[in-house]
Formats: structure tokens, sequence, C-alpha cells
């Protein structure tokens, strides 16, 4: 064994050293964005439930719009904000795979209860 | 610390004396004695569940049976139940997480020592909650998985099912803290050199096991919150007339539960896969197949959790995704005992109890695994769902599979922990008691759950041709009891007996066989530098045979975490919070305001603490 | 150490002789050693779940004795003594690997394929002419209402030999689960849900289920009979329920609305109807009014029994005890707790609680000499 | 030393040498927020599982107001930028950067829980209670379980404060906040996920 068993990090696959995270000047320019976006969420929103032409073109596409905007807000935040970006890879695996499971467990949930309820209404 | 490498000579403070008395173990933070804490505790629940057990088996001994009322019957298979799963099985493999782990890690101890106290203290106290409701002729009585809507208000207006909310989620916080906790050890804790494809097979189904706590307790978390609110609260999560779905229960619930079977199994999958190697004296054949496999039984068990619900009638292209799903665990799972009987094939047995708890698992674990694949198939499965040809199921994988993994890794390690082997003779006869008690317990109730015999019945009538076999199951619960008497047995005698084994008792390719039985307090005097997957076997091979003893050495200028009493009374704080919110309408909210003060108190104690 | 491997080795090579032995002793029963048992199907949907059970069972048994003879073979083959040279370290193969992934997928896709068949098949009601039945699940007894017919009665079910059955299942309180082995396997019922199942029987018989979901203290005692007959046999059941009641006038003869009993069961737990209806019943109750006092009829008036029994099989009323219609007919009592004896009758009346504790009947203090004339009472109830 | 305000028991080293070089109590942060993921997966599940199933009103067309709760989203948005902005502050010495938006931080999450204690009781004098019916129920189960976190989250925020203004939070304890900041980043994109999802879907 060895005697001298001074301990220093090892690769391993994973960054040993973090890259440096952005500046105060990054983050500022992120947020402007994310209040865009969130600016353009309650946009969305508000026409789709106005009368009008735009309204009921944005009508049937509101969710998927909706999804789609916080998806983007969400990924801003994890990767600038919360370092994913330049942090160690181990991290995205830690916050991406819990989430992929989570959204698998949304999704089929639904999926679920709307199959097996509408199965039952078939058979009535 | 585990992780300084160079001593620091002169350090007064960190010359260890072996400490003792009550005081030691309360404040202890070293993850070899809260592994023993955990043990011992878990190995007691244990036997209040196969007493549990038994009381059940003598009712069903004959039919008509008056030995049990059904209310007491009912509370007992319901205990039973919840108490081998969070009280037996999980502590136990969670002894074996705490002691080895950073053993065979190469390590000092766990990430976060102090947090590993307080796992264990929430775990006992969410345990003797649990139990503490025998007393009170109240324990929880609606099955281990508590359906809604018999758990609501309406239908168990006694404190039963309370006891069974609030003292499970007690153990949730328990089993997060420790995952994140050996998760975190795994990942960043190992000796120099072992890359994560050197990590013993243990560690690796260990750490398989924590992504799994992590990811499947919040889930039941949330559904106990749910029917917290119900009871305590007045919601209607799962009253029907108020639009309210059980069936939403059953979903979440099984989207824990499967997991959680996983969670019981691919540590005893990890024990095995440690042990046959050093009694084949051959090392472990297709090591990455073996780490892929459970990663992938990991994975799909999240996909599968319907198949316990096939008989609620989901729907034909529901019932065949879970099907199919359900099915293709067989083939990791294949590829895990194919492996092993190919670790076996070519070596040179030596036969010694922990071998003979190995292959027992392997070949009861097949059967049990076998009937789990007939369930799979869900028009079959509305035959079988609800009878004792599932209760056949899942003994023969909990108790074929996970007791036979973990008494294997009793004996394994045995003279690791206490520095003494337990006798080989009453070891050997232990295990033909128990496999021929298993056998005749839960071997006939494939057949009297095929003939119509339905589970959770305190009794049967006479004339359905049940009588027999269920007879020969409680004969069979005898030798399992007599099977763990002779265990006790050995443990007596054997603690008896000077402690005077070698470090190394098994030709083991470990790095715990490095180190004295018992290890020290900081485990190793220096840190080990691994090369390959048997590390030791390695070292020995290269100094051309054994190694000699090694010697016990003073530590002087080891960092060790200091001990602490926080941790037990943060513990003493979560178990006060969840009582209060169970007694709420008893105490009132500023009952559970003074808790919360008194956990975070104790916390930050805790954070503020030197650390040592 | 010789000694142990010896019996070792022993015991190794009798065990699967004797679990194979126990096995074929097990299943070799018959239907009347087990008359409850899954492995004798008695109806087209158990027959198809048979099938694929069947199927399941020789693929695992054959892996069985494949991989357990391995195992066996290994151990024997290289069991070794301490002073052996180290075995050659091998650490894998891949083509094995490959080999013994590939050969159990194949072997599940040959239970896959009849087992997704079976499922779709499990789930298609035939078409045709087909015997409606609702089944409600009550803690801890069953009612069955024939809608097209207009009739109620509990724990016991008529149905026709050769003739579709379909049945629309709900609960008015917690989860039960219909299992009846031999002719319609499983399914629970839900509260605010309808679950289905479907059979045909094949013979002629009586067979016996149970509620398979645990709900609670009496789950143990919540079973239900199935008398399966000729289609005269159960034109004359039908017709004899049909009598029971105050006169029907003639246009309600005609089969009613199929989902009658079933009606508003989304927005209103019949749980809830129930409590409205009893008192809607106890106005249309039974001719008994007239009955001399002290006799079994007076007493089931004036004791209270009909707040919760009718004896009127087509009442629609949601009453909270079972329909005694046909009562005296039945083969047992309190959902297969007793056998319809007189004595077991006049005890049930008695005193329920300490029979089946904890059922929703309450004792009402009848002494057992009173109880053995409402027994008698109902035994003309047939 | 001995103020160290972490749960860990390495504090003693300031760059542990661990396998992978990441500190533990970052591996364990994160390890514990991808676990949360499931803990909200499911309180979401619930909440959209049981939307549109009420046997009686108030629905959430009826309730719910968009104006208040952008606000809200808006201060736990810039909450995030903020503590961010401190979290740089920490990691290069700035300690006037990291006291200003450390405490802007803080006030934003005060700010939050109380929005949403307003939200509550006006929604209360609305006639929706946890009790009224399922929507009610699940509303605020899944808002309320955020809002303990958000409260948690200023908590543990506050007690950084407190070692940054006494001088205990030099660079080389940076993790000290760092932690808490992903923790409340967490806690926020949760809320990027309910925002829409509650409010913008009702
Ligand atoms: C340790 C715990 C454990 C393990 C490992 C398993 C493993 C499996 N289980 Fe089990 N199960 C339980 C514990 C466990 N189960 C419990 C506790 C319940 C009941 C809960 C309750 O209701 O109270 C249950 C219930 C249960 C059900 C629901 C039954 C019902 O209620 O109707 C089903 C249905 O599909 C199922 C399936 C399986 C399958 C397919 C596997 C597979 O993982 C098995 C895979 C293994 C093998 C197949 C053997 C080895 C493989 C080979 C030798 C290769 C060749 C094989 C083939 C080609 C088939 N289990
Ligand atoms: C790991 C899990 C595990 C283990 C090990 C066991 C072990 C045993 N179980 Fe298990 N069982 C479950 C998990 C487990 N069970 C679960 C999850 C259920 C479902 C519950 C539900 O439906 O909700 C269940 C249900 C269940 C039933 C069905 C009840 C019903 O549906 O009505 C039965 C019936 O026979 C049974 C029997 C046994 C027996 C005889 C043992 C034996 O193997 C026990 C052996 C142990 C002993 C015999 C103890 C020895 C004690 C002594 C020697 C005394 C020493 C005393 C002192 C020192 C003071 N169990
Ligand atoms: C509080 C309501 C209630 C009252 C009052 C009541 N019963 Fe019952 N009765 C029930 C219920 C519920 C059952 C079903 C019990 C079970 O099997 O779990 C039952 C079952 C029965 C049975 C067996 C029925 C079957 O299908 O097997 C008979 C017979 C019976 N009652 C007769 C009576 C008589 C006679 C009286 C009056 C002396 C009476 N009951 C009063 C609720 C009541
Ligand atoms: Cu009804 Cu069990
Ligand atoms: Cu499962």
């Amino acid at each position: 064994m060895d005697s001298h068993a001074a301990h220093a990090p090892e690769a391993q696959g994973l960054d040993p050293h973090e890259k440096s995270h952005p500046g105060p000047g990054v983050y500022i320019k992120i947020g402007v964005v994310l209040f865009v976006l969130t600016a353009l969420e309650v946009a969305a929103y508000e026409v789709a439930h106005r009368p009008g032409s735009l309204g009921t073109l944005l009508q049937p596409i509101l969710v998927p719009v909706l999804l789609l905007l916080s998806a983007a807000k969400f990924a801003l935040v994890a990767m600038y904000y919360m370092h994913l970006k330049q942090d160690s890879k181990l991290f995205s695996g830690l916050f991406v795979f819990p989430l992929i499971i989570a959204a698998v467990v949304i999704v089929s949930l639904i999926a679920l209860f709307i199959y097996h309820y509408s199965y039952q209404r078939g058979m009535l | 610390m585990a992780t300084s490498a160079v001593s620091h000579a002169g350090h007064a403070s960190a010359i260890h004396v072996e400490k003792s008395g009550i005081w030691s173990w309360i404040t202890t933070v070293d993850h070899k004695r809260i592994g023993i804490l955990y043990g011992a505790s878990a190995f007691l629940f244990f036997l209040i569940g196969g007493i549990e057990a038994l009381l059940l088996r003598i009712q069903l001994g004959s039919p008509e049976n008056t030995f049990l009322s059904a209310e007491a019957y009912n509370q007992l298979f319901t205990m039973h139940g919840t108490t081998m799963i969070f009280l037996g099985v999980m502590p136990l493999s969670a002894m074996f997480f705490n002691y080895f782990i950073p053993l065979l890690l190469g390590a000092r101890d766990v990430a976060f020592p102090r947090l590993n106290a307080f796992s264990f203290w929430v775990f006992l106290f969410g345990g003797l909650f649990l139990n503490v409701s025998f007393l009170f002729n109240a324990a929880p009585n609606a099955g281990w998985f508590g359906y809604a809507n018999l758990t609501s208000k309406q239908y168990s207006p006694g404190l039963n099912v309370d006891f069974w909310v609030i003292g499970l989620q007690i153990l949730g916080v328990s089993s997060l803290a420790a995952a994140v906790n050996f998760f975190t050890t795994v990942v960043n804790m190992r000796a120099k050199g072992m890359k994560l494809m050197r990590m013993p097979m243990f560690v690796w189904m260990s750490f398989i096991t924590q992504i799994l706590l992590l990811l499947a307790f919040p889930v039941i978390t949330v559904a106990l919150i749910l029917l917290m609110f119900d009871r305590l609260f007045g919601t209607m999560f799962f009253t029907a007339s108020l639009g309210g779905d059980p069936l939403l229960w059953q979903h979440l619930f099984w989207i824990f539960g499967h997991p959680e079977v996983y969670i019981l199994i691919l540590p005893a999958f990890g024990i095995v896969s440690e042990i046959l190697p050093v009694f084949a004296r051959k090392p472990l054949f297709g090591y990455a197949a073996m780490v892929f496999s459970g990663a992938f039984i990991a994975f799909l068990g999240f996909g599968v959790w319907s198949h316990h619900m096939f008989a609620t009638g989901m729907g034909p292209i529901a019932d065949t995704v879970f099907s199919l799903a359900t099915m293709l665990i067989a083939v990791p799972t294949g590829v895990k005992i194919f492996n092993w009987i190919g670790t076996v094939a070519g070596g040179s047995l030596q036969f010694r109890t922990p071998l003979y708890f190995s292959l027992g698992f392997i070949a009861m674990f097949i059967i049990g695994g076998l009937s789990g694949v007939m369930h799979a198939s869900p028009p079959a499965d509305l035959q079988q769902t609800d009878t004792y040809f599932v209760v056949a199921h899942f003994h023969y994988v909990l108790f074929g599979g996970s007791i036979f993994a973990l008494t294997a890794g009793a004996y394994y390690w045995w003279p690791k922990m206490f520095g003494r082997m337990l006798s080989e003779k009453l070891g050997k006869v232990h295990f033909w008691l128990m496999f021929v008690g298993f056998n005749l317990t839960f071997f006939p109730m494939h057949f009297v759950g095929l003939h119509g015999m339905p589970r959770r019945v305190y009794t049967y009538p006479a004339g359905l041709g049940f009588e027999t076999m269920n007879q020969i199951e409680t004969a069979g619960s005898m030798v399992l009891a007599i099977a763990f008497l002779v265990f006790i047995y050995n443990i007596i005698q054997t603690a008896r007996k000077p402690a005077d084994a070698p470090a190394d008792p098994w030709n083991g390719a470990t790095l715990e066989w490095s180190i004295p039985s018992p290890p020290q307090e900081f485990n190793f005097a220096e840190e080990p530098v691994v090369h390959s997957r048997d590390p030791l076997w390695e070292t020995k091979r290269e100094r051309g045979g054994k190694l000699p003893e090694p010697a016990r050495v003073s530590g002087a200028g080891i960092h060790l975490p200091n001990p602490s009493y926080w941790p037990i009374l943060a513990a003493l704080g979560v178990g006060s919070v969840f009582v209060s919110i169970m007694l709420v309408h008893t105490l009132g909210p500023i009952a559970i305001a003074a808790a919360v003060l008194f956990f975070f108190f104790c916390v930050f104690k805790w954070a503020f603490e030197p650390a040592g | 150490m010789a000694f142990w491997a010896r019996a070792f080795h022993t015991a190794r090579r009798v065990a699967p002789v004797l679990l194979i032995a126990l096995a074929m002793a097990a299943c070799g029963g018959t239907s009347a050693e087990f008359p409850q048992s899954t492995l004798h199907p008695k109806s087209d949907l158990t027959s198809t779940i048979d099938g694929v059970f069947m199927t399941t069972v020789w693929w695992a048994l054959l892996v069985f004795v494949l991989v357990e003879g391995a195992l066996l073979y290994v151990i024997f083959r290289y069991r070794g003594r301490p002073d052996d040279r180290e075995p050659s370290q091998v650490h894998g193969n891949t083509l094995l690997e490959i080999v013994w992934t590939a050969i159990p997928a194949l072997i599940l896709a040959m239970i896959a394929v009849p087992t997704v068949r079976a499922i779709f098949d499990t789930y298609e009601v035939p078409a045709g002419d087909a015997l409606e039945v609702e089944v409600i699940g009550h803690q801890w007894w069953w009612e069955f209402r024939y809608p097209q017919y207009g009739v109620t009665t509990a724990n016991e079910l008529h149905v026709p030999v050769g003739r579709t059955v379909t049945m629309k299942m709900t609960t008015v309180d917690v989860l039960h689960s219909f299992w009846l082995p031999q002719l319609a396997a499983k399914r629970d019922v839900f509260p605010n849900r309808i679950t289905t199942i479907w059979f045909r029987a094949d013979s002629a018989g009586y067979y016996s289920g149970q509620c398979a979901e645990f709900c609670g203290l009496q789950h143990a005692r919540m079973a239900f009979h199935v008398a399966a007959g000729t289609p005269e046999e159960f034109d004359a059941f039908i017709t004899g329920l049909r009598r029971t009641g105050t006169p029907v006038p003639a246009d309600t003869t005609a089969p009613s609305s199929p989902s009658s009993a079933m009606a508003g069961i989304t927005t209103t737990t019949l749980a809830a109807q129930a409590q409205a209806d009893t008192a809607a019943a106890r106005d249309s109750a039974p001719a008994a009014a007239q009955a001399p006092a002290g006799s079994g009829a007076e007493l089931f008036r004036t004791r209270g029994c009909a707040a919760c029994h009718t004896l009127d099989a087509t009442s629609k009323a949601k009453m909270v005890g079972p329909n005694l219609a046909n009562i005296g007919s039945r083969r047992y009592i309190a959902a297969g707790t007793l056998l319809n004896t007189d004595e077991n009758l006049a005890r049930w009346i008695q005193d329920p609680q300490s029979i089946k504790p904890g059922v929703i009947m309450q004792s009402m203090g009848l002494t057992l000499e009173q109880a053995r004339s409402v027994a008698a009472y109902l035994r003309t109830h047939k | 030393m001995t103020t160290e305000l972490s749960l860990s028991d390495h504090a003693h080293a300031l760059h542990p040498p661990t396998s992978t070089g990441l500190d533990n109590r970052k591996v364990a942060i994160w390890t514990f927020i991808g676990s949360e993921c499931l803990f909200f997966a499911s309180l979401i599940s619930t909440y959209l599982v049981y939307k549109g199933r009420d046997t009686k009103g108030p629905t959430p067309d009826e309730i719910l107001q968009i104006p208040l709760v952008t606000f809200g989203t808006a201060l736990l948005l810039f909450s995030s930028l903020f503590v961010v902005i401190a979290l740089n502050g920490a990691q290069t010495g700035n300690r006037k950067r990291l006291l200003f938006w450390l405490g802007m931080t803080i006030v934003c999450g005060m700010f939050f829980v109380g929005m949403q204690v307003y939200e509550f009781q006006h929604f209360v004098h609305e006639g929706l209670k946890l009790q009224t019916n399922l929507f009610g129920a699940s509303f605020y189960t899944l808002t309320g379980f955020h809002g303990t976190h958000v409260t948690i989250g200023v908590i543990w925020l506050i007690t950084v404060f407190i070692t940054a203004l006494r001088g205990k939070l030099p660079p080389e304890r940076a993790l000290n906040l760092e932690m808490a900041a992903l923790y409340w980043h967490f806690v926020d994109v949760v809320w990027i996920v309910i925002f829409p999802v509650v409010y913008l879907m009702k």
C-alpha cells in the first residue's frame, strides 16, 4: 500500500477544477432575458383570453407556448445562475436525470388518468 | 480526516482511545458504530416482525381459527409487512452501507458523519413510534400499502392509520438523509486510484440503491402528505364523492413501491457479488455487465409500477406497456444470475457458511423472479393478484432474496465487525433449518394461492382445500423460528469467545480485510491506493502469499470528527414535529411551532458546532 | 465438513424432486377438492387466462430446471479443497454475456406475444345478447342487480350457462375486488368509477368467489356464490324474484334501462343515496304489514329490520343491508359466513356481531325465540 | 472555523481533496435538489390530475388573478439574479457587493412570501379554503409547499447574511453561500414551472 497517500483530486471523467463562473454582466443579461420571457408568458395569456383574431389563433397553442417559454426560463436559470454550464458535468447529471424521471412521471400519470377515464367511459 | 493523508504530528486532541459507555454510543459519529446501531435495532425489529408473522401463521394454521381476532390479525399483518420492509430489510442493508461502504472504498468515514448519526436516530425514533401504537391497541391496520379510501377518516377513524402515515414520514426523512450521505460518499470518498469501474460490486449496488431512494421516497412522501391532509385537515384528495380518486394513491404509492423492492434487493445482489468470488477464489464474472445490469434494473424499475394495478382495469394499452416493461426486467436480472453462476464455474468452492447462504440466495431468488414474471402477464395476474401466489412471490424475493443475502453478509463480515468468527457448525445448521423452513413455509403458498386463497384474510372456511397446505406453512414457519434461534444462539456463543479473528479470515479481495478486525476508529492507518478491482488479492499476489497480521497503531495525528449530541437531538426534533402534527387537534398548532423551533435550534447548533 | 458437504449434496439432489412431486400433487386436485381454484376454468374468459397462465408456467418451469440445474452442476463440479491451487482468474466472456442476454429475451417474447393477445381478448366483450349485471360492493357483502329484469339480489348471483354476462361494478364505500376464480377472474371496484368484466359460463355449477382487496375488518368474510344453471332455471329464478315484489305494473316488466342503478353514480355516491332511498323503501315495505303480533313477520317490521333490508327484489331502493327477497333459498348467509340452516339464520338474526364482529348490522335485541320466528318467516322467502 | 455554517464535518479543509475534486457539500446539495424534483413532480401531477374534477367551485378561473402573482414571479426571478451577483461578490471578495445583493435577495424572498400570504388570505376571503374543493386542496398544497421551501430558503440566506456581516464569509468559504444560492435557484425554477401551469393555464 502506498505510504505517501497524498490525495490529489483525480479526473475520473469529471472536471477536476470547475471553470470559473461568469460575472455580473452575464447575469444581468440573463436576468433581462428572463424578465422578457416572463412578460411574453403573461402577454400570451392575455392575448389568448381576449377576443380578436390573434386571440383565437393563440388559444389552441397557448399551452405549448407557455410550456416552451417556461422551459426556456428554466434552462437559463439552471445553466447560468446555477452554473451548470460551467460546473462539473456530474452536477448536470444530478439535476437532469431526476428531471427526466420527474417529467416522465408527470406525463404518464396524466396520460394514464385520461386513458383510464376515457376507457371506462367507452365501456359505458 | 478521511481525506487528509499525512498525519499532523502533535495534534494533541487526536490521539484515539477506545471510547465506551452509553454516552459514547449516543454521541458517536463513527460510521462503524452507527452501522452496529443500525444492525442491532434492525435485527430487533426483524424479530418483532418475525414474531408477528408467527402469530399470523398460528392463526392460519387451521380453518375458522379464533386464536386472533380479526382486528388483531389486521394489525399484525400490516405491521408485519411494514416492519419487515421499512424496519427490517432496509436498515439491515443500511447497516452494511454504514459499516462497509467506507471500508470498501478505503475511506476513514462517510462524507457527513453527523448526518449519518442523525439518519440513524430518526430511523430508530420512527421505528419505535410505529411500534408504540401497539400499546394503544391502535397499530396500523390497513395493509402495508395502505390503499385509499379505506385509510380515510371515514373508514378508519382511529389513530391506527395516523401512526402509519406519520411513522412512514419520519422514516422517509431518515432514508433521504442517508441516501444523500452515501451518494456523496461514493462519489467523493474513494481511495486513490479507485475509479468508478474499480469499485467493489457491493458499493456499486448500494450506490444505485441510493439513487433509487433519492428518486422514490419523495413520491411516497407526497402521497403520505396528501393522506395526512385528508385525515387531519379535511381535504378530499381521496374522497370519491368530492371528486377525489383513490386510484391516485395507488399510482403514487407504486411509483415509490416498485423502486422500493429494488431498494430491498440491490444491496443483497451486491453482498452476494462480494461473497461468491472470495469463496470461489476467482474474480467476479462479467464485472461491467453486473454494473450495467444493476443500473438497468433500477432504471426500468421506474417504469413498471402499474403492474401492481392490473386488476383495476386500466385498459389494454396501459396493461400492455406495463406488462412488457415488467418482463424486460427479467433480462438484466438473468444477466446477474448467469454471471454469478459464471463466477462459481471454474472456481474452487470453499464451502463456508457465507457461501451456503449465497448459493441458497441464488436458488431461491430465481424461483421468486419466475413467479414475478408470471404476475407480469396481466390476464394471468387477474387470477393471482391479492392471493397467496403473490405472497409466495414476494417472500421468495424478499426472504429467499434479501434475507438470505443479508444473512450471508452477516456471516461473512461478522469477524470484521466484532473480531470473532461465528461458529461454522451452527452456521450450517442455521442454513439448513432456514432453507428447509423457508421452502416449507412459502412454497405451498403458490398452490394455495392458485387454488383460490386470497391474502389478508384472518381466517378461511374449511372445505375450500386450503387446510393441509396452510398447516405445512405454519409448521414451516416454526422451523424458521428455530433457525433464527440457532442464529441468536450462535451470536451469543460467539460473543463469549475471545476476539481473536484474524484480519483476513476468508482470503478476501477487498480493502476491509487489510486492516485489523475489528477496525480501529480511523479505519486505515494509511490511506490505501488502489490499482485494480480486487486490490487485496493483487497485493497478496505481489507479495507472494498471505499478508502479515496488520498491527494496531496509535493513530496519533489522524483527524477524526468530534462526537456530537446534536444529531440525536435534531432527530428528536424531527420526531416531535411529526408527532405534534399528528396530535394537532389535541395539542394545537403551538405545539407544531414549538417542535419546529426546537428542530431549527438543533440544526443551527449542529451547523455551528466545531466539527473537529 | 465432509458430512455437511455430503448432506448438502443429497439434499440438493432430492430437493427439486420433492418440490416437483409436491407441485404435481397440488396441481392434480379437482374442482371438488378446490372449489375456488383458478386452475379449473369454467368459462371462456378464465380458459383464455388459463391458457396464458399455463404458457408462463411451462416456460418458467423450463427456465427453472435449466438454471437451477446449471447452478447445481457448477456447485458440485467446482467444489474445492482449501489446499487447491488458485483457479484460473477468468474475468468474463463477451460472447456468453450476449448469449445469456438474448436467450431470456427470446423466451420472454414467447410469453409476451400470447400475453398481449390475451390482454386484448379479455378486454373485448363478445358481441351478442348479453346478460347485464350490476355489482355493488359493500362492507362486507355483495349486491347484484339485474337492470334488464329490474330485480336485485345479494351474495348469490344466478346466471345462465352459455350466455355472456357483462358486469359493471362499483362500490358504495371502500375498494373491494370481485374475484370469481373459475368464471370471471378478478376486477377491483372503486367508488365513483365503474369497472367492468365479462364471462360466459360453460358448465353448470355452484361457484364460489370472494372479495380480494383488503376492505377492512371483515374482508375475510366477504365471499359470494354464483349459481350457473340452464337458461330455464335462470328464467325461473328471475320470475321467482319478480314475484316477491308488490304487483308490478305491466309496462315495467320490459327490460329497463341498463344503467338504472348506476345512473348518477359519478356525481353522488350510492352511500349518500342509500340514506334517502331507505325511507322510500320503508313505505313500500313488506306485505307483512298486517301480520299477527309476535310473529316473525311482525317482528321483522317492528324491530327495525326493514330499515336496512327489503323483501322486495324489484325494489330499486339502495339499501344498507342485503336484499332478502330470496333469503330462504340462498345456501349461505352473511356473505359466505354461515351455511343457511334454520339454526344459523336464527343465530345470525339474534346476534350478528358475535358471528361477524364489526358488521354494520347491529344485534337488534331479539331473544333466541323471536329470532327463530323471524328466521322462519324469512325462510318462506324463496 | 468554529462558526462554519454547514452540515459538513470536513470544514477544516478548504478544498477537500475528494475523488472528483468537487466539494462534498456541493455534491450533497445537488443530490438533494435532484431528489426534490420528484417531490414537486408528484405535487404537480396531483394538481394536474385533479384539475377540472371538482364537484363544486370556486374554480381556478374564478379565483386566480394574474397581476399580483406576476409581481411575485418577477420578485423571485430578480432574487435569483441578486443572489448570483452576491455569490460573485463572495467569490471575488467584494464584501459590499456580497452584502448588498444578498440583502436584496432576502428582501425579495420575504416579499414573495408576503405576497403569497396575502394571496392566500384573499382567496380564503373569496371562499376558497383548503377544504373547499379539490382545486383548493391541491392548489394550496402545491403552492404552500413551494412557499415553505421559499421560507426555509429565506431563513438559510439570513443565516449566511449574518455570517457575512460578521466577516466570516471570505472567498474560500463562498461555498457556504453557493449552497444556499443553489437551493434558492431551485426554488425559483420550481416556481417557473408552477406559475404557467397553475396560473396561466387555468
Ligand atoms: C425484493 C423484492 C422484489 C423483487 C426483486 C421483485 C422482482 C420482480 N417482481 Fe415483484 N413484488 C415484490 C417484491 C419484489 N419483486 C413485492 C413485495 C410485491 C407485492 C407487493 C404487495 O402487493 O404487497 C411484488 C409484486 C409483484 C407484482 C404484482 C403482483 C400483484 O399484486 O398482482 C408483479 C407483477 O408483475 C411483480 C413482478 C416482478 C418481476 C417481473 C420481478 C423481476 O425483477 C424478477 C426478475 C428475476 C427473474 C426472472 C429470475 C432470474 C432470471 C433468469 C434466470 C433469466 C431467465 C428468465 C426468464 C427468461 C423469465 N412483483
Ligand atoms: C422482508 C420482508 C419479509 C419477511 C422477511 C417476511 C417473513 C415472513 N412472513 Fe411476511 N410479509 C411481508 C414481508 C416479509 N415477510 C410483506 C411485505 C407482507 C404483506 C403485508 C401486507 O399484506 O400488508 C407479508 C405478509 C405475510 C403473510 C400474509 C398475511 C396475509 O396476507 O394475511 C404471511 C402469512 O403467512 C407472512 C408470513 C411470513 C413468515 C412466516 C415469515 C418468516 O420468514 C419470519 C421468520 C422470522 C421469525 C420466525 C422470527 C424469529 C423470532 C424468534 C426466533 C423469536 C426470538 C425472540 C426473542 C429473542 C425475543 N407474511
Ligand atoms: C343497520 C342496518 C341493519 C339492520 C337494522 C338489520 N340488518 Fe340485517 N344486515 C345488514 C347488513 C349490512 C348485512 C350484511 C352483513 C354482512 O354480510 O356483512 C345484513 C345481513 C342480514 C342477513 C343475511 C343476508 C345475506 O344476504 O346473507 C339477514 C338474514 C339479515 N341481515 C336479517 C336481518 C333481520 C332479521 C334484522 C332485524 C332483526 C336485520 N337484519 C336488521 C344490515 C342490517
Ligand atoms: Cu371487500 Cu375485501
Ligand atoms: Cu412491482
